[in-house]
């Protein structure tokens, strides 16, 4: 029984992670409607360029940091005013095509700032069992896990307060209905655009750093994202609360299932468990957990 | 003023409703498939027909598979890879345990068998629309790959679970030659090309574009969603299981499972949607396109001598950076930017 | 005079760091040798092709290559997609391929792959001799019964090759065999983890490629399982794999067929090369990192099958495919011309035929010191040799007969 | 009034129909009936539940309540392949037709149901398959010049204006050779002129080919002017029923819709 | 009289201005739709655009507004003024602050936003207190009733002609001085078209809003306008004061269904009317 605990919290926790990630995808969706698959590839940059920064100029995390997010806003305006700019008013997939190249972009960028080395990063919090779950119920719980589903929290909370509370908000999801009615409302589609950029690049971030200090700061960050996407179609394209609930539901689900099916059919089901048991899951609710309704209406 | 359409008058919905009603666009055509046929034979290299040539025909069947799909039937598909991969390893399967099949018969069946995974996975489009669909194809892609590297019998107990294409030998002659195994993928790419252009200017292709287009009207005028989309995922699955077969043929000759990788799937992704999305031209030139810009990227970056990860780099940005600029030149792809250059054609010398 | 080497590198992507260390380590030694007037004055000339580990792109590289400048000596794609793809091809060109430490196991069968040279040693071989060290490590072979061995492996045909040895060697020594397979790309791992913890093993083999190695080091310290007890194949046992899993990979072991420390050679390099502003590397601290350390084994056992064909056909002459090919079946490195290069001990002796394309199978096991790697057993080990020769010559002959050939050796 | 053909028996009888949207009661309780071969007008205020009605008719939504009788058969609700099989087709308030589509395939399109090679045959392009997809060519040319959208045949329909794409809806649901055509607001977005050719169109269809028209409109004097019976709608409820002229005059109508008698 | 001397002429003293210069049309960069339109609409003062389906009245209006280019048009010739400034280079944005906006052909509301939240975000570019924005909202429902009855539901599920309404009384939350109406009574039913009319009206003498209308329904539009352009094929064929083109011959004909006899029923008329148009 302990072993199943184990493994459902261990779940739990690598499920905040994803949700991490899963977050910038929602957030650009939200504003745009636009399936931004990039947002492995700013993971990867922005980790990349924070540690970059470090070891190149000796700075700490605690410049490096900020340097980053600097870059990460250049970025979103550059994104802005050169990919998106153009393409207003264009199909989803066409939109979706632009990322992709937008991918491509961004990690030759990343190697050719920073080299193709594989990096790692240090921050202070351990990755280690905590002490006390461990001696008193003997589950192993890891403590950066935790803390890394405290930010988590911190960071959907405040952006679902963004999202509903706020005049952007609606200003957003005003966009992704129709670029065209909200351009002729006058909302500013620019800087919208710049905004949510800025913000996923900061989200970026954050899931870089958390993901670079547990797998490292390489290439394979950019990854995670396959990791991400499951959770966002459970959850809901659209909703922040969407990708955290998804995620959990993902990480439970998908471990569980590694340590209790995967034997039975020789294991290495983790790739392709979450997609099919958001598949499912889709089967019942097309538009995911949260997600907004689809209208078809004639 | 070289393209015009003056004096051609249609006597018949017949000869309206022809594949290429304008007579340059057939005399166009025909120019380019003798030159297939009789000039690229003689003059390309070896090089040319195995590094390119193949590949690129190959990827534009399949290109066009998934153009049927995504263009065509609006339904987004990530999946590509994992139905060439059911095509290439039932066409393997076929041609080992019934020794003595025809090549072509064993394509086919293989074709078949990709159709039939297409249709069970494209039950969930019936209800499941969009970027919710494209992630969910996702789940096709991973356990398809998955199923083959499991299941030894798939791979025939190969240890390092690689399958060796047989030759390929049709009527007791043998295609072993790169030139051959050209001719003999053209003919097969140019005969699927013809049916798909069939298929989508009569019934069946107006109830694949109703379908994307507003499902909702589609199904008040009679189309039955369900059949609709599945016809779908079942042609374009065969195209695509035939594409695969002929990678594992025609092309590279010794397959594991993970060359029909994810990469895969996003790279005939862009060849459609580069190339245009609903339109069989442009599953080609997107097929042209993507085959043929990294060797000319590559060329380039060491004809500049830069320092090679730089050359590298330099390359991926510069074709992440291409692919942005022509999206954003013409949204609708390469067959629409000749279409427009067409259509400026027949107006010159006047503006407009 | 050149000889020409097509490169079909990668230098973006997941595995760029692999890529840019291992050709950047052959294209160094390329550099050494010419700067010391070639092989018996004839230069090397090549090209670089960047690939992205993808089998297509390779495929074009290679038809691209393969004939300029007087044609390709040899191939070497560093990617066993890419390898399959060609491996046909270099058949019918006529053009040897070298596959060090991946590929087909049993292309060691020169009677059945002509081409093909999986030079110092293969899957199998390594599966066996980590069978061995386990042993050694456990105080003898016979020691390994009821032991418990996880094998945490990548789940791809990459991952389940050595499971026929190990399982073999299992039932021969008595040990218990847990096979874990890891999903692509492995950047999670707790679920292993947690059955390995349950399972509580003596050792792990970590079967991993990328970024799994780096994830299995670091969920291995969160769960508390000691780093020594883990040992690594050679695609998990570079800088690349273990810098990015920070202080948790301290200790951990993995196989390598080079002995890690610095070589005459290595010095020639940054004298020779470096220093003329000829080297290949951006951050002349890799120069002796696993990588390129086996970059430049790769490019020395290449340079060496080209004099050994000179020896044959003609000293100073531009050597074909074919004749190269020649040298490679008939390469002998043994350690005083190791100690000639510069590179005694850097790699095992190499010595084959037509029988033996791989020509040694002998390994070492290193050990991360928390910056680099250190050797940990002084001698190259081999494992059992008669068994997985038995089980290349099966599985060749398999191949063989699907292929419809007959196995000889060629002149 | 001067009618060349008279109206038939009812064809068309909804009895009792109830329908809701969570609190929002499109439909209650409503009963009316169509007769053949007559134009059968709904009107009503904005949100009266005019549109909802249509997609009960041809099975877009099944109401919660109430049944249908068309030629006969009683049935709880339609759904829309059946409806369209039985001879039911529609154009839509706000435009549904397919925009990546020429105005010639989607016309088309709506042939869809007499077509009946299978997809073989039509990927052969041969045989049966080329002369089937060509008798009905003829069909769509004849509704194309009815229509005089023969300049814009080979126009993709997402290019044509507003107007233009509301006559293409027209046409795609004629070509359906229908028993009944339900049109929502098929006028909307046009001048006067128009108009009058669009309802010559109309009235020209239900003439020569006896089809029985629901149609859904805001301008009374077409209205009036071409409709047999009214059904008038407010807040999903049934306020009037008649011919033109009796429900002009009812004041309950005036009230909830004409606002100053016209 | 001639028709060019009716032509409001541009002066420093007429601020709200709008002016468009001969502007040429082409989508998609080879079909030429608008041929060289100019029109003038004053301060204060309701212009209709008036003419056949296709004729370019649409792209005039957005034209106007900038939007055109996220539709693959570009205006190759010709310059727009808006208050004397240049205005065709600027962004929908721009353009909504210094008080121009539009409502546009065919609804467009957020489908995934409740009718209340789709007139919140017309008042995107104002900054107001909660209360002025409830007092602005009460305004729209005063209008409206019909909208306040459904402000909770997603306008996505509202009929077309709440839809129409939701669309204007966006517009209206944005108090702009100028507004382009795209076809405002489509779908609308009677008596509410004349009160949309009543309140362009109002707003037009209460609040000096300046109003360039497209209408099919020639027979208010006339009513109401000042003034009126008939387009044909992309150009200017007709312009006028609004009551001497309701007299017009050819505008009742054509566009008023009234011939010399008077009004006819749609009923009896018995051939399509090959029409001979005014040909540019
Ligand atoms: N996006 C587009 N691409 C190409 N052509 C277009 C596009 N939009 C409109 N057109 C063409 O421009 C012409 C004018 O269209 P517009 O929408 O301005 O007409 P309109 O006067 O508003 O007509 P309606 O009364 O029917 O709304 C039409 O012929 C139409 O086919
Ligand atoms: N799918 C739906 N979900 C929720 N509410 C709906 C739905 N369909 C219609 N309604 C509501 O039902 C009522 C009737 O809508 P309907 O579209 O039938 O009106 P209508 O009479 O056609 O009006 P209009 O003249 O404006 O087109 C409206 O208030 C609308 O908001
Ligand atoms: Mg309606
Ligand atoms: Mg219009």
């Amino acid at each position: 029984m302990n072993f199943f605990f184990e493994v459902l919290i261990g779940g739990l926790l690598s499920g905040v992670m994803y949700a991490l990630v899963a977050l910038g995808f929602v957030l650009i969706y939200k504003a745009s409607g636009v399936f931004n698959f990039a947002q492995g590839a700013m993971v990867f940059f922005a980790a990349l360029t924070c540690v970059g920064l470090s070891e190149k100029f000796q700075l700490s995390m605690w410049l490096a940091i900020p340097l980053t997010m600097l870059v990460m806003v250049l970025l979103g305006l550059a994104i802005e005013r050169v990919v998106l700019r153009p393409l207003v008013n264009q199909p989803e997939i066409t939109l979706f095509m632009a990322t992709i190249g937008l991918t491509f972009f961004i990690e030759g960028l990343a190697q050719l700032l920073w080299g193709s080395q594989p990096h790692k990063l240090t921050l202070p919090i351990e990755d280690v069992p905590i002490e006390y779950v461990m001696e008193h119920y003997n589950i192993l719980v890891s403590q950066f896990d935790v803390i890394a589903a405290l930010i988590c929290a911190l960071l959907v909370t405040a952006l679902a307060l963004l999202f509903s509370k706020t005049k952007i908000g609606r200003a957003l999801r005003a966009v992704a209905d129709d670029h065209q009615a909200a351009l002729a409302v006058g909302i500013p589609l620019q800087q919208i655009w710049a905004i949510v950029w800025t913000v996923a690049g900061f989200v970026a971030l954050v899931a870089g750093l958390l993901w670079g200090a547990r797998n490292g700061v390489q290439f394979a960050l950019t990854f995670v994202a396959l990791k991400a996407l499951p959770v966002l179609i459970l959850g809901g394209f659209t909703s922040v609360p969407g990708a955290i609930v998804g995620g959990l539901i993902i990480g439970a689900s998908e471990k569980l299932a590694e340590v209790y099916i995967g034997p039975l059919v020789g294991g290495g089901i983790e790739g392709w468990f979450p997609y099919v048991l958001a598949l499912l899951f889709l089967l019942v609710r097309p538009e995911g957990l949260f997600g907004e309704k689809i209208i078809r209406r004639i | 003023m070289f393209y015009r359409e003056a004096g051609q008058f249609k006597t018949s919905y017949q000869s309206d409703s022809q594949i290429f009603p304008l007579r340059q666009d057939r005399i166009g055509i025909t120019i380019l498939l003798l030159l297939a046929l009789i000039a690229v034979p003689w003059l390309a290299s070896d090089y040319a027909f195995s590094a390119i040539f193949i590949p690129f025909l190959i990827f534009s069947l399949a290109a066009l598979g998934l153009n049927i799909l995504t263009g065509y039937a609006g339904q987004l598909s990530l999946g590509t890879a994992a139905f060439m991969a059911v095509g290439a390893f039932a066409s393997y399967n076929f041609m080992l345990r019934l020794p003595g099949i025809p090549v072509l018969l064993a394509f086919v069946l293989g074709g078949i068998c990709a159709a039939l995974v297409g249709i069970a996975f494209g039950l969930p489009s019936l209800r499941i629309r969009g970027f919710y669909l494209a992630a969910a194809t996702l789940a096709t892609q991973f356990f398809v790959v998955w199923c083959l590297t499991k299941i030894q019998w798939f791979t025939n107990y190969s240890a390092s679970g690689v399958i060796t294409a047989q030759e390929i030998v049709i009527a007791g002659y043998a295609f072993n030659t790169p030139l051959k195994k050209y001719l003999l993928t053209l003919l097969i790419v140019a005969v699927l090309a013809l049916l798909a252009k069939n298929m989508v200017r009569s019934n069946v292709g107006r109830s694949w574009m109703a379908v994307r287009d507003m499902d909702v009207a589609a199904e008040v005028i009679g189309f039955r969603l369900m059949r609709t989309k599945l016809l779908a995922f079942a042609v374009s699955s065969f195209y695509c299981g035939i594409a695969g077969a002929l990678y594992a043929y025609a092309y590279l000759g010794t397959v594991e499972p993970e060359a029909y990788n994810l990469d895969l799937s996003f790279r005939i992704l862009f060849m459609i949607i580069i190339g245009g999305v609903g339109s069989i031209l442009g599953s080609f030139l997107g097929a042209a396109f993507i085959v043929l810009l990294p060797v000319v990227l590559n060329l380039l970056a060491h004809t500049l001598a830069l320092p090679t990860h730089v050359a590298s780099n330099l390359e991926l940005m510069v074709f992440g950076a291409l692919i942005i600029f022509f999206l954003i030149v013409e949204p609708h792809g390469l067959a629409r930017l000749w279409q427009i250059a067409k259509e400026k054609l027949r107006l010159w010398p006047f503006p407009h | 005079d050149e000889q020409f080497v097509p490169v079909l590198s990668y230098r973006v992507g997941p595995y760029a760091a692999g890529g840019s260390g291992f050709f950047g380590g052959a294209i160094d030694y390329f550099n050494l040798i010419n700067a010391k007037g070639g092989l018996n004055g004839v230069k090397i000339s090549w090209e670089e092709c960047e690939t992205e580990y993808n089998a297509s792109r390779g495929v074009e590289c290679y038809e691209r290559l393969k004939k300029s400048q007087g044609g390709a000596s040899l191939v070497e794609p560093l990617s066993t997609g890419i390898a399959y793809g060609i491996l046909d091809r270099v058949g019918d060109d006529k053009i040897p391929m070298t596959t060090l430490g991946y590929g087909r196991s049993d292309a060691a069968n020169g009677k059945v792959f002509p081409y093909i040279f999986p030079l110092i040693t293969s899957y199998w071989n390594q599966a066996a001799a980590m069978t061995k060290y386990l042993g050694d490590k456990a105080g003898g072979l016979d020691k390994l019964k009821g032991k418990k061995i996880v094998h945490l492996y990548h789940d791809s045909a990459f991952g389940k090759e050595p499971i026929p040895v190990l399982e073999a060697q299992a039932k021969q020594y008595g040990f218990e065999l847990i096979k874990i397979p890891v999903a692509h790309p492995g950047n999670e791992q707790q679920s292993q983890w947690l059955q390995i913890r349950q399972a509580n093993p003596d050792f792990v083999i970590l079967w991993g490629w990328g970024v799994m190695n780096a994830v299995a080091i670091k969920t291995a310290q969160r769960n508390g399982y000691s780093r020594e007890k883990m040992l690594g194949v050679w695609w998990a046992g570079s800088e690349e794999d273990a810098v990015p899993a920070g202080d948790a990979a301290k200790g951990y072991t993995a196989m390598t067929f080079n002995t890690p420390g610095n070589y005459p050679v290595l010095d020639e390099i940054r004298s020779k090369v470096y220093a003329a502003g000829k080297g290949n590397l951006s951050d002349k601290a890799r120069i002796g990192s696993v990588y390129h350390m086996r970059g430049v084994t790769a490019a020395i056992l290449w340079t060496e099958a080209i004099l050994k064909a000179q020896e044959k056909f003609g000293k100073g002459k531009t050597m074909s495919a074919e004749q190269i090919r020649w040298g490679f079946e008939n390469l002998n490195v043994d350690e005083a011309r190791q100690k000639a290069l510069g590179a005694l001990n850097m790699f095992p002796p190499v010595k084959t035929s037509c029988e033996d394309h791989e020509g040694s199978g002998a390994v070492k096991v290193q050990q991360w010191t928390g910056d680099q790697w250190k050797a940990i057993t002084p001698n190259w080990i081999t494992g059992d040799k008669a068994l997985t020769r038995a089980m290349l010559e099966e599985s060749s002959n398999k191949y063989a007969a699907e292929k419809k050939i007959t196995p000889a050796c060629l002149k | 009034m001067n009618h060349n053909r008279q109206t038939g028996d009812v064809i068309l009888d909804l009895q009792g129909i109830s329908l809701a949207f969570g609190g929002v009661k499109a439909l209650t309780n409503i009963s009316f009936n169509v007769r053949e071969h007559e134009i059968r007008a709904i009107i009503g205020p904005n949100g009266a539940g005019k549109s909802s009605m249509l997609n009960v008719i041809n099975g877009v939504y099944r109401p919660q309540q109430g049944q249908i009788t068309y030629r006969g058969q009683v049935r709880k609700d339609m759904n829309t392949y059946a409806a369209a099989r039985s001879g039911i087709a529609r154009t839509f308030q706000n435009i549904a037709l397919f925009k990546g589509m020429s105005v010639l395939d989607n016309i088309m399109t709506g042939r869809n149901l007499k077509m009946h090679s299978n997809f073989l045959l039509q990927a052969l392009y041969w045989g049966p398959a080329q002369k089937e997809e060509i008798a009905h060519r003829h069909k769509v040319e004849q509704i194309i010049d009815f229509l005089e959208i023969q300049h814009i045949r080979k126009t993709p329909v997402g290019r044509l204006s507003y107007g233009l794409q509301k006559r293409v809806e027209l046409g795609r649901a004629l070509a359906a050779e229908p028993e009944i055509l339900l049109l929502d607001e098929p006028m909307a977005g046009m001048n006067v002129e128009e108009k009058q050719d669009m309802s010559r169109f109309i009235l020209d269809v239900n003439d020569q080919f006896g089809t029985t028209i629901v149609l859904i409109e805001h301008d009374m004097g077409v209205v009036m002017d071409i409709s047999d019976r009214v059904v008038v709608l407010d807040y999903g409820k049934k306020i009037g029923d008649g011919t033109p002229a009796e429900v002009l005059a009812n004041q309950e109508v005036i009230n909830a819709y004409l606002g100053v008698a016209h | 009289m001639s028709i060019s001397a009716l032509r409001p002429e541009a002066t420093a003293d007429n601020p709200a201005y709008l002016s468009v210069n001969n502007i040429e049309v082409i989508y998609d960069h080879v079909i030429l739709v608008l041929k060289g339109i100019s029109l003038q609409v004053p301060q204060g003062k309701i212009v209709a655009l008036l003419g056949a389906n296709g004729a370019g009245k649409s792209t005039t209006l957005k034209a106007i507004s900038t939007l055109l280019k996220n539709e693959r048009g570009d205006i190759t010739k010709g310059d727009i003024h808006f208050r004397g400034e240049r205005v065709d280079q600027l962004t929908p944005n721009e353009l909504v602050k210094r008080g121009l906006s539009q409502v546009m052909e065919g609804r467009h509301c957020f489908a995934h936003l409740s009718v209340e939240e789709n007139l919140l975000t017309g008042a995107y570019t104002r900054h107001l207190s909660r209360s002025e924005l409830k007092a602005e909202l009460d305004k729209v429902y005063h209008y409206f009733p019909r909208l306040r009855e459904r402000r909770q539901s997603l306008a996505g599920y509202t009929s077309g002609g709440e839809q129409q309404m939701c669309a204007i009384g966006r517009a209206l939350m944005a108090r702009p001085s100028m507004i382009l109406l795209d076809e405002p009574s489509m779908g609308i039913a009677p008596q509410l078209v004349e009160e949309i009319f009543e309140i362009v009206k109002n707003l037009n003498q209460q609040e000096q809003v300046s109003f360039l209308l497209a209408e099919q329904n020639t027979n208010i539009a006339l009513r109401y306008a000042d003034f009126g352009y008939i387009l044909e094929n992309g150009r200017v064929v007709m312009e006028g004061e609004a009551q001497d083109l309701a007299s017009n011959e050819d505008v009742k004909e054509f566009y008023l269904g009234v011939s010399g006899a008077g009004r006819k029923s749609f009923r009896e008329l018995k051939f399509y009317r090959r029409r001979k148009r005014w040909l540019a």
